[in-house]
């Protein structure tokens, strides 16, 4: 009743598993006697669960191909966004400290007659942009560049937009010696002690702690087909499956799509992206996302500093899901 | 750590030893210093006065909400977790008092799912920080930690913005915060609640930093130094106040806390 | 720089150019871009709104009151100072309008006693400062300074904790500050108001640092790197916002001023 | 009348102008019937003025010995006092940014039952300490740290006690790149800025900024044989006099000794010294001390935060002499 034939769509890591209690219960059958199981039951119980396997199996193709969208090289960047939005942007470099991090764009801008702090992650365009900003994986110089801007624009009353899309921090002996766990603390107290609004939008790819350094936001907004996670879909197979096969498993299981955030909360709204991805229209892309930005400020634009801090703390402080016995 | 026959073998200097002098030395190496990890019930032992210790926040459980799926389900990895270590969670919170002093005091353990910070984790974070608001008397944190637990997906992520927002609390209340850096501390703990403490104390030979060194290895393609990350190399670099033996820690937190009072 | 018989040479690239052409390129060298020093009453007319200028604490002068005798007195080389550069002290301060916009401006000259600051150019930027908040209008620096002034001994140095006070102030007032750094700003000034503003444009190849390569020289017993404390590496340091051409600096002075309205 | 044995005790950079003098009388005096000047009063003149420069140059050697005890190695350094000072002191570490400068200590101890920051330049005591302490030059990573022990106190309500002693702030590249300029600044800012009292004590040589962002205190004090300086009088004298032999005139010309700062309003009390220096009774120096830091800390016991840091930045910011016409 179980073929190999029927194993066909089953993802590569549950195979082993499918086949090993197949040639089990083969071995049961062989005993004269066993009745410890109903036979037919079992062989029902596996298929039901080959056929959740293929049905995990497809879920996590169609993850995949959103992460796939997610790092498409064409998807409108930061840069893209600041020049479609901002009037009159005003680009600003370092941290006063000892560094200026490329990989992190920030400045001040105008959008609807209102100065705003712009900061976003810088992917670059060409392989050379990206290897000077190291694929959008950020230092704590970047990180420190960014706080600085926050803390400018507080003072000042300015709100703040952040566009979230990188990898994750910059994993280098030189960021670890220079704070690298300090720095990303840091960057989410300020963010979440800034009595402006803050609105957040994930772009690309949201990963691990160099992405929430930017995304402490009143609003948390993701494209459609942008993704935020705790790690990335590859770390995460390599540590749990102990296999890269499991890359895509660990993808869907991660669930670290639009959609699936936006039903946990993390996120308060998906940004619908042109047919087939951002990439196939970026200025439309701008032009959406532009709206959410100015319907977000809109949104906040009466509320007192003192309330914009709480709020937003506590937002986070309430994201969790545990049982209270 | 191996324990049989009542030896206990040093994983760094490969000296064996009698199991009794290895727990009275509080599971420090006599030969080399290593300081090897220790649960949280040991590690609440020789740390705050002798029946001082309530537990808050118990009722707190983990709930496998993503059904999340690797080659075991986290629901197992759970109920496995808590049969290993006894524990409820990879942190365990409450008050005590250190040398008569009150304290609200979180102690994390490695050993529960590698340390790693889910939704109770940074609840218990908030109880605790909320606690020592409440109270006001000082917190005071082990860390031990692997990162975030990936089971709970961006939601384990999100517990470092918690866990931070609870400390910018405790720090606008102006009550002090004094976290321990055990071996290892990395990831979205070291990120968060760990590093905004007042004063960071680190435990000899304890790794504590963001990327591990697997990950700085895939990334540079060779091994990191040998003493990356290590709190010897943290103490040179400004990220923590010092470096304290296990066998001193209580004089100084009690020194510390002292201070403030 | 040499000037003779209408003619200008490039201390940079040696080139020669008419003066008029030198000076209509607002004194930057159209061969290779080096922007040579310029006077206060120059970067004023470059800078600000036609008779915009309206100037405060004129009557402010220094005293020679330590009697500061070197190689000749300090009352004898102020003299000497205003009489080569026209000017009553090494910064001048004001109201004007950039583009139609209220500033409180200073503009410091290198020309008087290599732009030292002592108690009057202290003075001026409280003066300007206090200004600058009690009109609400954003306070613009041009910096250019060798350092505190010697022949004013310790109460030069206390210059530095005065100019920063006001900084503090203006920033406390929600005031923007916008400080330019003019080749060369080194010393007391660059430790204390040139780097506190809100954003710090440089000028290209300007020298921006605290101890000047002679001194480090002197330290590390060779000769520092040629862009040792140059815009261009303060830059890459995190020190500085950007790097602005002089032709360029009344534009982007305006669009910093414009998102601060 | 001038001969050269009045010249015996005039400093040597000041000879070659009286000698230049002296010849040019001589020329004048050989033409028959020049009056231009009275040769009598000239040469009256000429004698008060090298009475004048020997003066000085006694004066300077006094300055100088002064010069030489503040630099003395045997002098108590700031961690004597700190021994001797606070009880139950803990010493931290660490800019939490990228480094940790052994050049300056900074702390928490308890004085007269009260706890207090501790912040001072660590010279070293040997020459292996000293090279490791840069002969207390310290780095931005010192005067980071010094800041963030500040803000801890100020957080905390912590006085803050400063002890000064350095040549000067950390000549050297790598410190120039990490911002050595913007670090004074801030530590200058940050001491302006805290609600709390700030006791400082220049306890050796007072270099230029470096002393001066630790040294921004409510109360300033100096032990008597310790200077204080813009610059020191080596650099003074290679800038104005072009020539070494100017830097006795230089020191004295400076006037960075107690008694000067004093009369110049730029300290608040000079603290005698034993006997001949504070290094011939190093334990009675620091109890001296220790009465003046619990004074202070009574004088400043029931102010507000808000009046104490008025009070200082008033303080500084009246400093300067000027005419106003
Ligand atoms: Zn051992
Ligand atoms: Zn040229």
């Amino acid at each position: 009743m179980v073929n190999l034939k029927k194993l066909q769509d089953v993802p590569k890591t549950y195979v082993k598993e499918v086949l090993g209690e197949l040639s089990r219960l083969e071995k049961l059958k062989k005993i004269p006697f066993f009745t410890g199981i109903h036979f037919k039951d079992a062989e029902r119980e596996l298929i039901r669960k080959i056929e959740n396997y293929k049905k995990i199996g497809k879920d996590a193709e169609r993850v995949w191909k959103i992460i796939e969208l997610s790092r498409n090289e064409k998807r409108p960047q930061c840069r893209d966004y600041i020049n479609g939005i901002f009037k009159n942007f005003v680009n600003l470099s370092g941290d006063r400290l000892g560094g200026e991090d490329r990989s992190i764009i920030a400045g001040l801008g105008k959008i609807d007659g209102k100065t705003v702090a712009v900061i976003g992650h810088n992917k670059g365009k060409d392989i050379k942009e990206r290897m000077e900003y190291n694929f959008g994986m950020s230092t704590p110089y970047g990180y420190r560049k960014s706080q600085r801007i926050m803390e400018l624009a507080n003072r000042f009353g300015f709100p703040i937009i952040t566009f979230v899309d990188t990898p994750g921090a910059y994993p280098a002996i030189e960021a670890e010696d220079n704070g690298q766990a300090a720095a990303i603390a840091k960057s989410i107290s300020v963010m979440l002690e800034v009595k402006v609004p803050v609105i957040s939008i994930l772009i690309g790819e949201g990963g691990s702690g160099g992405a929430l350094a930017l995304a402490v936001g009143n609003e948390v907004y993701m494209l459609e087909n942008s993704t935020y996670s705790v790690i990335s879909p590859e770390g995460c197979a390599a540590i749990l499956w102990k296999d890269p096969a499991g890359t895509k498993l660990a993808a869907r299981e991660l669930r670290l799509t639009s959609r699936d955030l936006m039903k946990l909360g993390v996120i308060d709204k998906v940004i619908p992206e042109p047919l087939g991805g951002a990439q196939n229209a970026p200025e439309r892309m701008v032009k959406i996302v532009r709206k959410y930005i100015i319907d977000a400020l809109q949104k906040y634009e009466d509320i007192s500093g003192e309330e914009l801090k709480s709020a937003r703390a506590c937002k986070f402080e309430s994201m969790g899901f545990f049982s209270k016995g | 750590m191996t324990e049989d026959m009542g030896k206990f073998k040093c994983k760094s200097c490969s000296k064996e030893m009698e199991n009794e002098i290895f727990v009275l030395n509080m599971w420090v190496c006599p030969y080399c210093n290593y300081h090897h990890s220790i649960n949280a019930g040991d590690r609440l032992r020789i740390t705050v006065d002798e029946n001082s210790f309530v537990e808050i926040g118990k009722n707190i459980d983990s709930i496998d909400f993503l059904n999340f799926y690797d080659t075991r389900a986290y629901s197992t990895r759970l109920k496995e977790a808590k049969l290993k270590t006894g524990m409820d969670e990879a942190i365990m919170v409450g008050e005590a008092k250190i040398e008569g002093i009150d304290v609200a005091i979180g102690i994390m353990n490695f050993g529960f799912m590698g340390g790693s910070m889910g939704s109770v984790v940074g609840e218990k974070i908030k109880i605790l920080s909320d606690c020592s608001i409440e109270k006001k008397i000082p917190l005071v944190v082990f860390c031990a930690s692997g990162g975030a637990r990936m089971q709970e997906g961006a939601i384990s992520l999100m517990q470092m913005a918690k866990t931070v927002s609870c400390i910018n609390r405790v720090k606008e209340n102006r009550i002090p915060y004094i976290s321990v850096i055990t071996n290892p501390t990395s990831g979205g703990v070291s990120a968060s609640f760990a590093t905004l403490a007042d004063i960071i104390i680190a435990e000899p030979n304890s790794l504590f930093c963001f990327a591990g060194p697997r990950v700085i290895k895939q990334t540079i393609k060779k091994n990191p130094p040998s003493d990356f990350g290590s709190a010897e190399r943290n103490l040179i670099n400004g990220q923590i106040d010092m470096i304290v033996n296990r066998s001193d820690l209580k004089k100084i937190l009690t020194s510390i806390l002292e201070l403030f009072r």
